[in-house]
């Protein structure tokens, strides 16, 4: 299945995806609303014309002002196809539907993407710190977060090739 | 029926220490006590030392080489003396008293093991008991119960797990090894250590026994702890057993209890199928202790050797196989040994 | 441990002492990152650690002496560090090795790394790389071992701050307490 | 593990549904009146001798049996994807070698690669070829120091020894080339730091003869060896369909079943124009996952050895190159092959020097996240058969 034959059958057949982008190396995202997120990765997941058995990974853009950009990365072991699934979200209060009851690999990752941009996945079944440690303060992808180090003194080589 | 009293060597041997005739008893008994406690300090640290530069070389690397200038033979005695001066640490969770008296319930059936063990003809040996291998087998299990007061009083989990599976591999192994030491002391007629040896003198027991020296070794290796049936010590699973804890001369103890079973065990295995001192038909100007010096060290290198080819088994692998394989295997060479003794 | 750090002993016991510790140097393998595998290839074929009677079967902090601390130490780590740091019966060494161990190396911006493990254990010698070679761990115990050859333990255990070595530095020891 | 209640929660934890491999032994046992035992909390790790790292898992057990097992990961965790968000794209070549750091060469494939296609740079044919071949060698390299863990962790010392005997001698030369042993930053957007030195293929062919013939002291050790089998065989086993839905990919995904391999199925750099196969094993448990690992290594050398011939001579850097590394906006996936699995970096540009976010998707976090499913209702020495077996480097979890 060609990247367009996919856009197609999925906004067909879901009619929920807000717009599509293909890059100019091909690679495919489709555009949804957090409220459709699930039903789009359902649809990815289950229909046996896309069958997006892996689960990748999941991740976030900070989009500064407009939120936080949130990617599900698909792949298809069958038809070798990849799609990025995103969604944009609120800087506060954000919240997307899990996907763990989709795919098992999701819970991680979506447990990563929790505490690094603050994003809360509604139903995640353990949504606890994974990679930081138990007192950190803040999430660390945010741009508003500042490395402390670089704040009290600038890389002494940080220099630009003439 | 072989008696003890038949073989001339051995019944004269009463004062007999060394090839010396002693006729004053307290300094036999001195005398002996040192013997045994030399013998059980430099074995055990050759093993030892052995294993590192075996164990280097077949992995292509050279082991210790600076302790002591000349390919640091003095490693072992420098790891001596390090842990002499280390700091004694006795976890506060633990059972002190047990804690502590551990190491001694390990290291000293390791010592008392040498009283009986025959190196030579002519009295090298401590003790010459008419129940030699009897005592033997029981006090080399004896250790056992030192394993589970160390992994017990530790008052750690992983300590916890490694003492209950070297209790629960002892006792799964205890019983090959005293079949098929049972089957060589029918062959023998006798179970008097040095009188099993006197008894290969036409041929080696390793040959009729040819099954019961494998269960032995076998077996040997399990209740040593050794590899490829190491899981009480198991470091990547386990980090050390019931040693986890132990710190400094304790640990040394358990150490040096270790390398002294394979001095000991492989000394009964000599003992009892490869003919002891006895050397072969056309070299037989070698002495005796050098001969059974020579095959101690030919089964150590064996039991080195198996460390650096093979992987552990699993504990329940283990246990099948000893109750499985192993003792139906013994039961039925005694039966062999038996119809032998009756037939020929 | 008890007596010998108490009093000040006989020149020749001390000698005898001081080359056990120096040639019976149990290793605690505290590999954290990519140092760690260059620790491992220290203690293996080629360069073989095991000549200096650097010994790897320490599996447990309990039988160790030396700890090398191979890699970048997260805040989240840490407390394991000291934690083995303090299972370790004296007298004990540690090694800082790698350059993520000593300040933090590429990771000096990072918002969860501890720079310098020595804000946890005191180091008594550091080896600087990212990755070091192997052959400068072996540099780094060489150095220790010479230390260790001349200490009084007494002194040891007396002295609050500890002094180190860097390697490529300069020789002999080197005070911290003004950088 | 939490959620198991999962009280007025739509979705339960995934990873507790339908089973493990054991699935039903641990509840038959521990639910059972007359036998009923206490269960055991045991945590392995930060610091210990099987995690090969820093890996924590928290294990419930039952006797010697595994009912539960969580990996508590985070440990090395050093903040590279907010650290690449304040270093250019030539800083990020040197930091992404430290994240797998026994694949260097492979992750700084997928950050050039990326930024390539994003700057729509034509690398040379040459850069291309020396690509491959040093990344073949890199996975060499990053296998070879598994499989001797791995038989450490089984207790079986001395692959581990010989692993190294082999490693030495690849470093040696990787490090002829690049200037570095583990590290290589070899890498440039567009091209290549430098060109081989003089005599290199020469030698690289000389050692592929060399590490092939020595395999075979693998398959001695390990491979053909009984203790090893009855380790290793049929423990562990994982289907095709768990191991898509955790994301598992390399030698994992393949021992599964699925000849999934981006070598194959998304040629990047010459692979397209070389002859390799894709290991493909039968029962996906520990014993097939080590033999992908060990077949790799034999079609790794093949490519190599391929390579060689097909050189060309040329430049190694294209011949116009903008002095500022500055991709234009937009974004990348940029996934490649890596030793245990896909290394994709997702990254984000608007139009700066650096990266606006760069997500990297690492094969160890995925694998991490299926052991649990694993682990249920195995013994605790499988336990070490199952984790020496999931293929990880810590760092790469953690990131």
């Amino acid at each position: 299945m060609s990247a367009k034959a996919l856009i197609d059958h999925v906004k067909e057949a879901t009619g929920a995806v807000e717009r599509e982008e293909v890059t100019p190396q091909g690679q495919v995202a489709l555009h949804v609303t957090p409220a459709n997120w699930h039903v789009v990765a359902e649809h990815l997941r289950r229909c046996p014309r896309c069958n997006f058995s892996m689960f990748n990974w999941l991740s976030a853009v900070d989009m500064e002002d407009d939120g936080f950009e949130v990617i599900a990365h698909l792949y298809s072991a069958s038809s070798l196809q990849a799609v990025n699934l995103k969604t944009m979200v609120p800087r506060e209060g954000g919240s997307v539907p899990t996907l763990t009851g989709l795919w098992r690999g999701a819970s991680f990752h979506e447990r990563e993407c929790w505490e690094m941009f603050g994003i809360d996945f509604a139903g995640h079944p353990h949504l606890v710190k994974l990679l930081l440690a138990e007192p950190f303060v803040g999430n660390p992808l945010r741009k508003e977060f500042v490395l402390m180090t670089r704040e009290a003194k600038e890389w002494p080589g940080a220099k630009e090739p003439e | 029926m072989t008696h003890l009293s038949m073989i001339p060597a051995i019944a004269e041997s009463h004062n007999v220490f060394l090839g010396f005739d002693f006729s004053n008893p307290w300094v036999l008994l001195g005398l002996k006590l040192a013997a045994v406690m030399v013998f059980f300090l430099t074995a055990p640290l050759g093993v030892g030392y052995a294993e590192h530069k075996i164990l280097a070389h077949m992995q292509a690397r050279l082991g210790p080489m600076e302790a002591g200038r000349f390919h640091g033979w003095a490693q072992l005695i420098a790891d001596g003396v390090k842990f002499i001066q280390k700091e004694d640490i006795v976890p506060s969770a633990a059972d002190k008293a047990v804690f502590v008296i551990a190491p001694a319930m390990v290291l000293v059936p390791a010592i008392m093991l040498f009283v009986v063990l025959p190196l030579g003809p002519n009295g090298f040996w401590v003790e010459n008991m008419d129940l030699g291998l009897f005592f033997a087998l029981a006090i080399s299990s004896i250790s056992v119960i030192g394993m589970l007061a160390a992994g017990w009083a530790s008052a750690n989990k992983f300590s916890l797990i490694g003492a209950i599976r070297g209790a629960a591999q002892l006792i799964a192994y205890e019983l090959p090894l005293v079949l098929a030491g049972a089957a060589v002391a029918m062959q023998a007629g006798t179970l008097s250590l040095p009188g099993i040896v006197e008894a290969q003198q036409n041929y080696w027991f390793v040959f009729p026994q040819i099954f019961g020296f494998g269960l032995f070794v076998t077996a040997s290796l399990a209740e040593l702890s050794r590899p490829p049936f190491d899981m009480p010590i198991a470091d990547s699973e386990i980090i050390f057993g019931h040693m986890t804890e132990y710190t400094g001369i304790k640990f040394a103890f358990f150490l040096l209890a270790e390398y002294a079973g394979i001095v000991a065990l492989s000394i009964l295995a000599v003992v009892l199928y490869l003919g002891g001192w006895q050397g072969l038909p056309f070299i037989n100007f070698i002495p005796g202790p050098l001969w059974t010096l020579a095959k101690v060290g030919a089964l150590a290198f064996f039991i080195i050797w198996l460390r650096a080819t093979y992987p552990r088994l699993r504990e329940d692998q283990l246990q099948k196989m000893a109750w499985k394989y192993m003792i139906p295997i013994a039961l039925v060479n005694i039966l062999l040994t038996g119809i032998f003794k009756v037939v020929f | 441990m008890g007596v010998v750090d108490k009093v000040n002993l006989p020149q020749p016991v001390k000698f005898v002492f001081n080359w056990g510790r120096k040639y019976s140097l149990w290793v605690m393998n505290f590999g954290l990152a990519c140092c760690a595998i260059e620790l491992i290839a220290a203690s293996t074929s080629r360069h073989d650690f095991m000549r200096l009677g650097v010994i790897p079967v320490a599996h447990g902090p309990r039988q160790a002496d030396l700890l090398v601390v191979a890699g970048t130490l997260t805040d989240k780590m840490a407390p394991a560090l000291k934690r083995v740091w303090d299972q370790m019966p004296e007298p004990k060494y540690c090694i800082s090795f790698g350059s993520c161990s000593n300040c933090g190396g590429p990771f000096w911006d990072s918002y969860s790394v501890t720079k310098g493990v020595d804000q946890i254990v005191p180091v008594d010698v550091y080896v600087p790389g990212c990755p070091p070679r192997p052959e400068a761990l072996l540099e780094g115990i060489i150095r220790l071992q010479t230390q260790i050859a001349d200490e009084s333990l007494k002194e040891r255990f007396e002295r609050q701050r500890r002094e180190a070595i860097v390697v490529g530095g300069p020789v002999g020891p080197v005070d911290l307490s003004n950088r | 593990m939490a959620g198991r209640e999962g009280a007025g929660v739509a979705v339960s934890d995934p990873t507790m549904l339908p089973g493990g491999p054991g699935e039903g032994i641990a509840l038959d046992v521990a639910g059972s009146s007359r036998f009923a035992t206490e269960e055991m909390i045991l945590n392995i790790g930060p610091q210990h001798p099987s995690t090969h790292g820093v890996l924590r898992m928290v294990i419930t057990l039952d006797g010697e049996l595994i009912i539960d097992a969580e990996p508590v990961i985070g440990y090395m965790h050093r903040g590279f994807e907010k650290m690449a968000e304040v270093r250019d794209y030539r800083q990020i070549i040197a930091l992404v070698n430290r994240h797998d750091w026994l694949s260097a060469f492979g992750n700084e494939l997928g950050v050039v690669l990326g930024v390539e296609a994003l700057m729509e740079i034509e690398v040379p044919e040459r850069a291309q070829w020396i690509r491959t071949l040093l990344a073949e060698w890199n996975r060499v390299l990053n296998h070879l120091m598994f499989m001797g863990s791995f038989g450490l962790e089984l207790g079986a010392m001395t692959p581990m020894f010989y692993a190294f005997r082999e490693r030495e001698e690849i470093q040696g030369l990787l490090e002829a080339a690049t200037g570095g042993r583990m590290h290589f930053t070899y890498n440039r957007i567009g091209g290549l730091k430098e060109d081989l030195p003089r005599g290199f293929l020469k030698e690289s062919s000389r050692l592929a003869k060399v590490v092939r013939h020595r395999l075979g002291d693998y398959e001695g050790l390990l491979l053909g060896n009984e203790i090893f089998k009855k380790r290793t065989v049929g423990i562990g086993k994982l289907p095709a369909a768990v191991a898509l839905e955790y994301g598992c990919t390399g030698p994992i995904l393949q021992a599964a079943g699925v000849a999934e391999d981006s070598r194959k199925t998304e040629p990047y750099l010459k692979y397209s124009e070389v002859d390799f196969e894709v290991p493909v094993g039968e029962n996906g448990d520990s014993f097939d996952r080590f033999w992908v690992l060990y077949r790799r290594i034999e079609e790794s050398l093949k490519i190599v050895e391929q390579c060689h011939d097909k050189i060309p001579a040329g430049p190694i850097m294209p011949g116009k190159m903008p002095k500022n590394i500055k991709p234009p906006e937009g974004w990348i996936y940029s996934r490649t092959e890596n030793s245990l699995g896909e290394t994709g970096y997702y990254i984000v540009s608007r139009g700066g020097k650096e990266p606006w976010r760069m997500k990297m998707r690492t094969p160890s976090f995925s694998n991490v996240s299926m052991i649990p499913y694993l682990l249920r209702g195995v013994l605790v020495p499988d336990l070490i058969s199952v984790l020496g077996s999931v293929f990880f480097v810590v760092g790469d979890v953690d990131r």
